[in-house]
């Protein structure tokens, strides 16, 4: 069971939260090529390592961004979105 | 030398003496007409095909750790084909048809156990999904059919039917080819196999790096020295992504960690593959008599091998909701693989990058029954340079298309 | 079609009281309450003026805004009319939390069977997963006030009742 | 010859409660206190078991988890467990135990003939054979031979064990000395300090070692420990094992108790692991045989239980700590012969004959023993005691991440230091002795090193199996696997350990490769000509014992399983007769009456005749607030709703950014900063986080709000065309339009009216706040019964919505559906404006002329739901299928909604329906079937 920082609630269990989405991938908006809408909905780095990723904290509803290595699991940072 | 009753009786004689390496490590050369990523199964095969079908055999299947160590030594072993659209049904039954004839092909017995396959539904609307795939089974013309409530409690009596029961067995769709092998036996099969036709089997050998010349695959850099090729297979499951975005491919996929239960042996007591819809927990006996459990991912992005808690109590309480008497059993090990997870769960097979580089990756929780067809479409595509007509439908170009191949989405279940 | 089965498990009645295993469970009757979002500040003082927001397992006074988020809570003790105002939004919530309020030697023992979050560390909400679905936890005193939507009653009427004690430490 | 009970020895038994138990029907007895094992080693039989493969006969081993051999199906009070260790369990009186794998009895085993065949199934054969005919041949009588114990059909253990969460400064793992000195030297600096142990009592090898520290006897040193730890808010759980490390330092671990287990899920801010270490076997020819014992096991069934081995024992060992071992058996009357692996060895004990530089080369006997050849001699003994060293249990640190070196100075893989989070202590750690390991524990907690005069030395004579000796030798008791297996495994090229492991299944059983992997390893390392950290170390995963699945599942079952969300009118509706089933996470009245094909369509048609009600509270109610309002609806819906005016309702969908239909529903505006969206029942919670999406990330969420209000509110709908007529019965005036929405009161409720048609009559949704659910109920139900009007359940609703040809998501529509395939393409036609998943409708799939649309179909009988549309001629292939299908009684004929493959140019068409292998004619038809203009709304 990992332990995952709400930048608003603090720390809590893992099953608390749910994985959204990677980080740093923004939304094209001003018509963008098939291939280009294409990796927005679809590609993903899964880096082998230190990872920025967008999570939600399902009791409170908020979307944050979380710095952690998807190979330790270690979290080193969680910011939220504004 | 070959493996039957006959050898097996002769070798007593002399102490078991008498038998060679079931494959030959081989070192790298520095060269090779095609070069496969991944010792697992779909490597493996590959490599296999390769020799076998098309006599290519300056062929090497390079492998970081041992054969037959990442996903194909990690799942739970169920082979089936019970599919809902004709592009997968003819993928997965390509496999299993090649599964029903491998023992004799590779004279390697893989115990495959066609004991069946039950996926239980437990309200009136699963059931009208459940029908919805059987028929779409029956007209991709395979074995599969909507049981009712009776012959689906006489395949599994020991399931739950008390009075709080939460999910109540209403029936299912059944496929009696489905079945499960013996995992490690498939992959040293078609090593055994593979080496025999002159391939070469390299463990621990981890590629660092793929090098280009005039926008061709030209060869890969490892920790035991650079290898020239012109024709590159990835078929490393979690380990695909990185090595594909050495070449400026981002692929869709995601990198779970999915975790696998071994409760300790007992008598017979289940005799078919069982899922319930209800609890997402799915199970099959051993030949050794031990539990085989799976269940939902650890949705939390990694490439740790390993799992946590919450999905385990997730898993195991639903084993104990289908089965209340399997409380009497103790969980013997348990451990977790790295799925490489694709948004439609469906493979992604094909040309990407570079020419000369083809993907066989994507798999998810799906690999171990798709091997000798994994196998298969990568060997046509190394040695042809074009698409398999079962292969062109899970090219990576889907994604740009639209035309995904979404098993969940279709089947209203999640695969 | 198969009869299914009898569901014959029910949640408290409202100001019902029970007793197990050393734990004693009561339903509070529905306070008048609404969901308050945006600028909570001014929300508390416009519709309860005096009242302060509180996080998990905190002391709630009688009128109290139980944080749920950085910028959402239920505000107990007071309503108000539903819509936009300066700053803030309003939506009545009267019944839509069932509180159960648990008091007996074995209380801290029960919040740990229902949750891993540190009930010490004075986290800003009082939201979390409890029993697993989400709930919020507050305290008066020594009493333990877990808030429950009001669908989910049965299920944790159920799941107190189900508690196994320890009897000896 | 075997086992006895010694007059006086046992510390840990109460001779004033003698208990009897039954074992493979033998009686045997013992006292309160024993464990199955140590009775059974003073009153039993020595064959007590078979092993898995060969049959051969099997006696008591070890004194753990490391015992490979003693393995029952246990009954206690009717309830029976299988595969349960003898050194496990705790004795009780009735108590029966069955040899697993064995039958009639382990003495008289059908199946000893077995190892006769020895020769033709060594490790791996069935990879070689059984492939004439077929695998499924051989398989049934494979399958009946294998598997240990028998599960008990009628034994259902209760789901009563809790999951505690806990946090504490330090964590111990392990009371033995090592553990004791840390766990006191922190809780003596005002530490928290858990400490766990796998046995019944502190001390670890203590318990039957003894020993002195600071002066007194261990018992004061354990007992200040314990007082230490209380005193300073900790706590001590024991019968407790820590069986899984989990990321971010969780240790999960089983508490065993009387009335009932404890799962703990433990967060610790400092972890130390003092686990100990398991004895290594010596490998004789024949080393299987019953009688061959653990030295350590045996000497701690001497002290604890007065259960003596044997009369006449050997000895053989390669250190100086074997020598209390034997003085204790001889001054307990047996006669004693030690054999020394080395040319120096300490003065004998008294009635102690030492014999130095001996090696153990076979052991004789068949269902016991009757002596041993040491250096080509025999010598005659009924208990052969065999000690080659130690194993640190390092397990946890593995699974935590932790790496392994070989320590040839401990002859022993020790933790590497810094490799998991986990400080590791004594001999899990290498340390061997009283001294060193009080010393390494407390300094590890910041403390003074406790001190003791016993100044034995640990170091071991390294003991191997030798890859040339002849005979038969086991390396894995358990799974059987020999000195050849191991062998065999090399010469074919399985040299990796876990290819070895996987290969000859050394190490895969229940005893988890205790004492079998570290002989595996060195006789694989012998025979590849590698050293052994060369040829490495197998991973270590959970559990670190076998643990009861019931203790990982918990209480999740039954009604705590998925727990469905409950109508607060439920039991009013049950009042009325109504049958309950659940539908998206609710549990809803089906029909109002026990027949319910029957009631079903009476029911469907009095809605079309009379008036009916229905109860829809599920309904999702969320409302979205502020001036930021419409800017986030426009974004994130597919239609636009800023053109909605106040009072008014629209019907909408929202979508995936991948352009498939995610929900629908109506969206309601009852002023002008307030909108409500009705999301489907199933699917409130993914709504409102769809929302919070956009909200968040892409607008400012100070100005909009969203309140998730669904279990707020009652919602009882009233539709039929004498719904207005009831209205007014119970004084509700409505003069609200067709898709409008009002707000007022009734009585002193505030009540909200939206007049919206989910069946096609004339519908009024009545919302009014949660307490004054009942109250409206009850009025309605009166002036029901005044107009012939009817309570109905979801089935008959979704009837009458499939008259109008409405979708139900997930039901009517896949994955794949997007709107335009539904009939709705007019936004995708006209909106400029960005909104969610609006490029994905512009894909070359979204654009192709064969996506499947949702049509009509009648037929002359009610189609099978799930039925799929074929091509009437040419290839059959699926062109789509049915997705509703139900038998109309206001229109006295089937009807059925289906997705079929370019289906809107197909109007008036036929179509094959293939279900189950037959095919049938259907024609294809608009979706609406009843009032199609729309004059009853």
């Amino acid at each position: 069971m990992q332990t995952f920082p709400c930048p608003f609630c603090g720390p809590r269990d893992e099953t608390e939260f749910h994985f959204a989405v990677e980080a740093d991938h923004p939304r094209p908006e001003n018509a963008p090529s098939d291939l280009e809408w294409a990796a927005y909905l679809y590609a993903v780095d899964a880096p082998q390592g230190p990872a920025r990723e967008i999570w939600l904290h399902i009791p409170c509803g908020e979307y944050f961004v979380m710095s952690r290595n998807t190979r330790t699991r270690d979290v080193t940072a969680s910011e939220a979105l504004r | 030398m070959k493996y039957s009753a006959f050898t097996l009786a002769r070798e007593a004689l002399r102490g078991q003496s008498g038998w060679q390496p079931a494959w030959v490590k081989a070192k790298p050369r520095d060269a090779y007409d095609a070069v496969i990523v991944g010792g697992g199964g779909h490597g493996l095969a590959t490599a296999y095909y390769l020799a076998k079908t098309h006599g290519l055999t300056r062929v090497a299947v390079l492998e970081k750790g041992w054969i037959g160590g990442g996903n194909t030594g990690r799942n739970t072993t169920v082979i089936r084909s019970n599919y809902f659209y004709p592009e997968s049904v003819a993928l997965y039954d390509l496999a299993l048809r090649l599964y029903e004839g491998l023992s004799r092909e590779l004279n390697y017995n893989i115990m495959l156990s066609q004991r069946g396959m039950l996926i239980a539904a437990h309200t009136p609307a699963q059931m009208e999904i459940c029908n919805r795939i059987a028929n779409a089974m029956q007209l991709n013309g395979v074995d599969g059919r909507l049981m009712e409530a009776d012959e689906a409690a006489d395949k599994v009596p020991l399931a739950n039917q008390g009075a709080r029961v939460r999910y109540k067995l209403m029936g299912g769709i059944w496929q009696g080819r489905a079945g499960v092998a013996r995992h490690d036996a498939v992959a040293w099969g078609y090593a055994r196999a593979a080496s025999a036709l002159g391939v070469d089997i390299i463990e621990g050998c981890e590629v660092s790096d793929i090098r280009i010349e005039a926008g061709r695959v030209s060869g890969i850099e490892t920790n035991l020295g650079p290898i020239r090729t012109d024709r590159l297979g990835l078929a490393a499951a979690g380990a695909t992504p990185g090595l594909a975005a050495k070449v400026g491919v981002r692929l869709p996929i995601h990198t779970y960690a999915l975790q696998a239960f071994v409760s300790e042996p007992v008598k017979p007591i289940l005799d078919t593959v069982l899922l319930y819809l209800g609890t997402g927990t799915y199970l099959s006996q051993s030949d050794k008599g031990e539990l085989v459990i799976g269940g939902g991912l650890d949705r939390v992005p990694t490439h740790g091998q390993h799992g946590n808690l919450p999905a385990q109590e997730q898993v195991l309480s639903g084993l104990l909701e289908m089965f209340p008497s399997f409380g009497q059993l103790k969980l013997l090990r348990q451990w977790g693989g790295v799925v490489d997870v694709v948004p439609d769960s469906s493979p992604i097979l094909g040309p990407a990058g570079p020419k000369g580089l083809y993907l066989n990756c994507g798999w998810g929780t799906g690999g171990f029954k798709a091997i000798p067809a994994g196998g298969t479409l990568l060997a046509h595509m190394l040695a042809t340079g074009a698409h398999h007509p079962i292969s062109k439908p899970f090219d990576l170009d889907r994604f740009r298309t639209g035309r995904l191949i979404d098993e969940a989405a279709g089947s209203g279940i999640a695969h | 079609m198969m009869k299914e089965r009898d569901w014959t498990d029910r949640a408290l009645a409202e100001g019902e009281t029970m007793t197990v295993a050393g734990l004693t469970i009561h339903l509070a009757p529905a306070a008048p309450s609404c969901l308050i979002s945006g600028d909570l500040e001014a929300a508390i003082a416009a519709l309860a003026p005096g009242g302060r927001s509180i996080g998990l397992f905190q002391d709630r006074p009688l009128i109290a805004a139980i944080r749920i988020a950085r910028d959402r809570a239920l505000l107990v003790g007071a309503t108000g009319e539903p819509g936009w105002h300066d700053g803030y939004a309003i939506s009545p919530a009267t019944g839509l939390y069932t509180c159960f309020q648990i008091s007996g030697a074995d209380v801290m023992d029960a919040l740990t069977e229902g949750t891993g979050a540190d009930l010490t560390a004075s986290s800003p909400a009082a939201s979390l997963q409890f029993a697993g679905i989400t709930c919020l936890l507050t305290r008066q005193g020594k009493l333990a006030e877990l808030w429950v939507e009001a669908a989910m009653a049965t299920y944790v009427t159920s799941w107190l009742m189900g508690r196994v004690p320890m009897k000896s430490a | 010859m075997s086992g006895w009970r010694h007059p006086d020895l046992g510390t840990e038994i109460d001779r004033s409660k003698p208990l009897t138990a039954e074992v493979d029907w033998t009686k045997i007895r013992g006292f309160q206190g024993d464990t199955l094992a140590s009775a059974l080693l003073a009153s039993g039989p020595r064959t007590i078991a078979r092993s898995f493969k060969y049959h051969r006969p099997r006696g008591l081993y070890g004194m753990g988890a490391e015992e490979p051999n003693a393995l029952f199906d246990i009954t206690r009070h009717g309830t029976t467990i299988p595969n349960e260790r003898a050194t496990l369990t705790p004795l009780t009186d009735g108590l029966k135990a069955r040899a697993v794998n064995a039958s009639p009895t382990a003495e008289r085993d059908r199946a000893r003939w077995l190892d006769l065949l020895h020769r033709t199934i060594p490790a791996g054969f069935y990879y070689k054979t059984f492939m004439a005919g077929g695998w499924h041949l051989y398989e049934p009588r494979i399958r009946a031979m294998a598997g240990l114990g028998r599960l008990d059909p009628n034994t259902n253990p209760p789901a009563d064990t809790p999951t505690r969460s806990a946090t504490c400064d330090l964590l111990v793992i392990g009371a033995g000395p090592a553990g004791l000195a840390a766990a006191k030297a922190a809780a003596e600096q005002g530490r928290a300090v858990w400490l766990i142990e796998d046995a019944t009592y502190l001390g670890g090898a203590l318990r039957w070692r003894g020993g002195e520290i600071d002066g007194d006897d261990w018992t004061d040193f354990a007992r200040a420990t314990d007082t230490a730890i209380l005193n300073s808010d900790g706590r001590i759980l024991t019968n407790t094992t820590a069986w899984g490390a989990f990321d971010h330092g969780l240790i999960a671990a089983w508490q065993r108790r009387v009335d009932h287990d404890v799962h703990w899920r433990i967060r610790p801010a400092e972890t130390i692991l003092a686990t100990g270490a398991v004895e290594r076997p010596l490998w004789p020819a024949q080393n299987d045989r019953p009688g061959v014992m653990s030295a350590e096991a045996a000497h701690h069934y001497l002290t604890l239980y007065g259960a003596v081995a044997g009369r006449q024992l050997l000895i053989a060992t390669g250190s100086d700590a074997s020598y209390a071992t034997a003085a204790a058996f001889a001054a307990a009357g047996a006669r004693v012969t030690l054999a020394d692996a080395r040319d120096v060895s300490p003065d004998a004990p008294d009635g102690v004959r030492v014999l130095s530089r001996q090696t153990l080369q076979a052991v004789h006997g068949k269902t016991e023993t009757w002596g041993a050849t040491l250096n080509d001699q025999y010598h005659s003994a009924d208990t052969v005691l065999v000690s080659g060293g130690f194993t640190p249990s390092v397990q946890l640190h593995c699974q935590s991440g932790g790496k392994l070196d070989w320590n040839a100075e401990k002859d022993a893989l020790v933790p590497r230091p810094g490799t998991s989070h986990m400080k590791v202590i004594g001999a899990a750690n290498g340390t061997f002795g009283l001294g060193p390991a009080l010393a390494e524990g407390a300094t590890a907690a910041g403390g003074l090193a406790p001190d003791t005069p016993d100044g034995t030395n640990w170091r071991w004579h390294p003991a191997r199996p030798d890859i040339d000796a002849s005979g038969r030798i086991w390396i894995d008791l358990q799974n059987d696997v020999t000195l050849k297996d191991v062998k065999l495994a090399a010469r074919e090229g399985f040299t990796s350990v876990e290819h070895l492991k996987r290969y000859t299944t050394l190490g895969m059983a229940t005893d988890q490769g205790r004492t079998s992997n570290f002989p595996g390893l060195a006789a694989m390392a012998d025979a590849t000509g590698r050293s052994i950290p060369e040829t490495g170390t197998t991973t270590f995963r959970p559990p670190v014992r076998p643990v009861p699945l019931s203790v990982i599942a918990g209480r999740r079952r039954g009604d705590l399983f998925n727990p469905l969300k409950r109508l607060p009118l439920e039991d009013a509706h049950r009042a009325q007769g109504a049958v309950f089933r659940e539908y998206g996470g609710w549990l809803r009245p089906s029909a109002y009456g026990e027949d319910e094909a029957a009631t079903i369509q009476a029911e469907t048609k009095a809605a079309r005749d009379t008036v009916a009600i229905y109860d829809a509270s599920p309904l999702g109610k969320l409302d979205i607030i502020g001036p930021g309002a419409q800017a986030l609806l426009d974004f994130a819906f597919y239609n636009r709703l800023s053109t909605l005016n106040p009072g008014r309702a629209r019907y909408a969908f929202l979508l995936r950014e991948s352009g498939i239909v995610f929900d629908d529903g109506v969206v309601l505006r009852p002023s002008d900063d307030r909108f409500v969206v009705s999301a489907s029942s199933s699917h409130v919670d993914a709504v409102r986080l769809l929302l919070e999406d956009p909200r968040q990330g892409r607008f400012d969420p100070s100005q909009v709000a969203i309140h998730d209000v669904t279990q707020a509110w009652t919602t009882l709908t009233v539709t039929g065309p004498r719904a207005r007529e009831l209205l007014a019965a119970v004084g509700i005036d409505v003069d609200v339009p067709h898709m409008g929405v009002a707000e007022n009161t009734w009585g002193d409720a505030p009540l909200r009216i939206a007049r919206i048609s989910f069946t096609g009559d004339q519908s009024y949704e009545l919302s009014v706040p949660l307490p004054h659910g009942p109250a409206l109920h009850a009025r309605l139900d009166v002036a029901l019964n005044a107009v012939d009007g009817r309570w109905i359940g979801l089935e008959a609703v979704m009837i009458l919505r499939a008259e109008k040809g409405y979708i139900v998501i997930g039901k009517d529509t896949d994955g794949l559906t997007m709107p335009h395939d539904l009939g709705w393409g007019g936004p995708r036609d006209i909106r400029g404006d960005e909104y969610l998943g609006k490029q994905s409708l512009f894909t070359e799939a979204a654009m192709a002329a064969d996506r499947r649309q949702l049509v009509g179909l009648s037929t002359t009988n009610v189609l099978p739901t799930g039925a799929h549309l074929v091509p009437l001629d040419g290839p059959c292939r699926s062109l789509g299928f049915v997705t509703s299908s139900y038998q109309s009684p206001n229109l006295g004929r089937p009807i059925a909604l289906a997705l079929l493959e370019g289906g809107t140019a197909m109007q008036g068409a036929e179509i094959g329906v293939f279900h189950n292998g037959d095919v049938q004619r259907a024609r294809v038809t608009q979706a609406c079937t009843f009032d199609p203009e729309g004059e009853r709304l």
